[in-house]
């Protein structure tokens, strides 16, 4: 299953949606994504993550670059989530402690801490 | 020899052929399902990192992934012809939310802030099985996983 | 490259595997569900024939099978160390009825008689597959077998 | 998928009840049970195909094989098979020809032609 992408604008914030496998094949797509996104002023961004099937660790690290990005304009890269097997990578990886992930995109979207 | 071997050259698309591949001999082989998730990312992972490791010293050789199924044990183990990452850079989990938020600090001057520390991929296989043998000499690395099964294939159980 | 290798001994559990394989990476290429069916079917009748080929002439080479998935097309190569059947012995496969019977008539002087006469499996394989190459020279033979596929894993493709 | 074999008595008719593959891996089993019952005197054979999900030559052979043997004893194999892709390897073999092909169990009962 390839990747699916598709991102859309809800007042200050920008919700990415994917779908599919984000791995070492997928992952520079996404990764141009959001490079577009923050280059084009978009610095608050929520990615739901509800329909990924399989993440691996080129994907977190596409993530975890993404948020680097974001931050380097004071902006947020929050993440949508609630599936257990994608959940467990990032608990492995203690990144659960670095991103803020929400069951729900309303929730992210509210969400100002 | 209970053996099927799969190679192919260091290209990031065929690492999913070899993940689909080493799902479905696994399932095939008896894993249980709830081992399945666990092949299919340990698979990635290390195929992933032996790609890198080929990519990165510009080796040609093919990245190797023998499947066996013997007795009761379900067994991947993928092998490259590169070196295997230096002990010291090899990160510690627990490490890796404030090496991150490190980084972040001199983001700007990163030119590839995607990049995770080398050593990753195989720290995320130690944290995700429990029976893994990482062994490394001169001609190369490799990394095999083991997972239980319940022998339906064994030659003897018809 | 985009050709992914499998080796595998010549013994029938691993033609299972092999079959398994195929299909998956047959689906994953693309390949409409139609052929699907064509081409579980077709690439076991070739490992079949590859490991009764080892088997009887006591070869202990590997099978290889190849999978490539080139631009609209997807193929699978079966090859292996030993000879082909002779072309006298070629079943006609409008024949295999009358065969069928007439062997019946000496079934209990025949030892075995489940055994179909040889190249029973090729000409299954060119009665099923469209486009089929049988190669054979001294290091062996090889079937070759392609089907059209939409290329959803083309690296451009992304 | 391993093969499932199970047999039952019907008058002077034994039902084979086959499912799961036929190949080179399984079918010396079926071809056991097929020499088990025509030693045992059961010459009327019933095979029902309809839960097997593949064949091959291989497993065409052990039934050609198990049909030499019944009609040396006078005796009919005759199977059950509605599946389009299992009948097309009967087809494009030409034995359908040689094996009596039913769509039910109780018409192979039934039949004798
Ligand atoms: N969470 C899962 N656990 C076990 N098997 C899965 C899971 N997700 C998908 N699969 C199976 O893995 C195989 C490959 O699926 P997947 O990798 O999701 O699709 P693709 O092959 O297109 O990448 C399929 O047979 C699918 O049924
Ligand atoms: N008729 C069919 N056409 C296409 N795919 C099939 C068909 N039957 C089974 N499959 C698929 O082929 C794969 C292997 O199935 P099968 O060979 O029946 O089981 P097993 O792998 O246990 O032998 C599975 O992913 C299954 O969904």
């Amino acid at each position: 299953m390839d990747l699916s992408l598709s991102t859309r604008t809800e007042g200050d914030r920008t919700v990415v949606t994917v779908g599919g496998e984000i791995d070492v094949y997928t992952a520079p797509k996404l990764r141009e994504q959001l490079i577009d996104l923050v280059s084009g002023g978009n610095y608050h961004l929520v990615v739901d993550m509800e329909s990924v099937d399989f993440l691996d660790s080129t994907g977190l690290g596409v993530l975890v670059g993404g948020l680097k990005r974001v931050r380097a304009h004071e902006g947020s890269l929050r993440l949508v989530c609630t599936q257990e097997r994608i959940l467990k990578i990032f608990r492995i990886t203690g990144l659960t402690k670095v991103f803020p992930i929400h069951a729900t995109v309303d929730e992210a979207l509210a969400a100002t801490d | 020899m209970p053996t099927v071997e799969v190679s192919f050259t260091a290209l990031p698309s065929h690492v999913r052929t070899a993940r689909l591949i080493a799902l479905a001999v696994a399932r095939r082989a008896g894993v249980d399902e709830q081992f399945l998730d666990e092949v299919r990312l340990a698979v990635g992972e290390a195929c992933s990192r032996a790609v890198n490791v080929h990519q990165g010293t510009g080796l040609d050789a093919p990245i190797v992934m023998s499947l066996s199924d013997e007795q009761d044990r379900f067994s991947v183990e993928v092998t490259d012809r590169g070196p295997l990452e230096g002990a010291a850079s090899a990160p510690d989990l627990d490490d890796l939310d404030a090496q991150a938020l490190t980084a972040e600090a001199e983001s700007d001057s990163e030119p590839m802030p995607d990049l995770l520390p080398p050593g990753f991929g195989l720290a995320v296989i130690s944290g995700l099985v429990e029976d893994v043998a990482v062994t490394s000499d001169t001609t190369g690395t490799s990394v095999r996983m083991t997972w239980p099964a319940t022998d339906v294939m064994a030659p003897d159980g018809r």
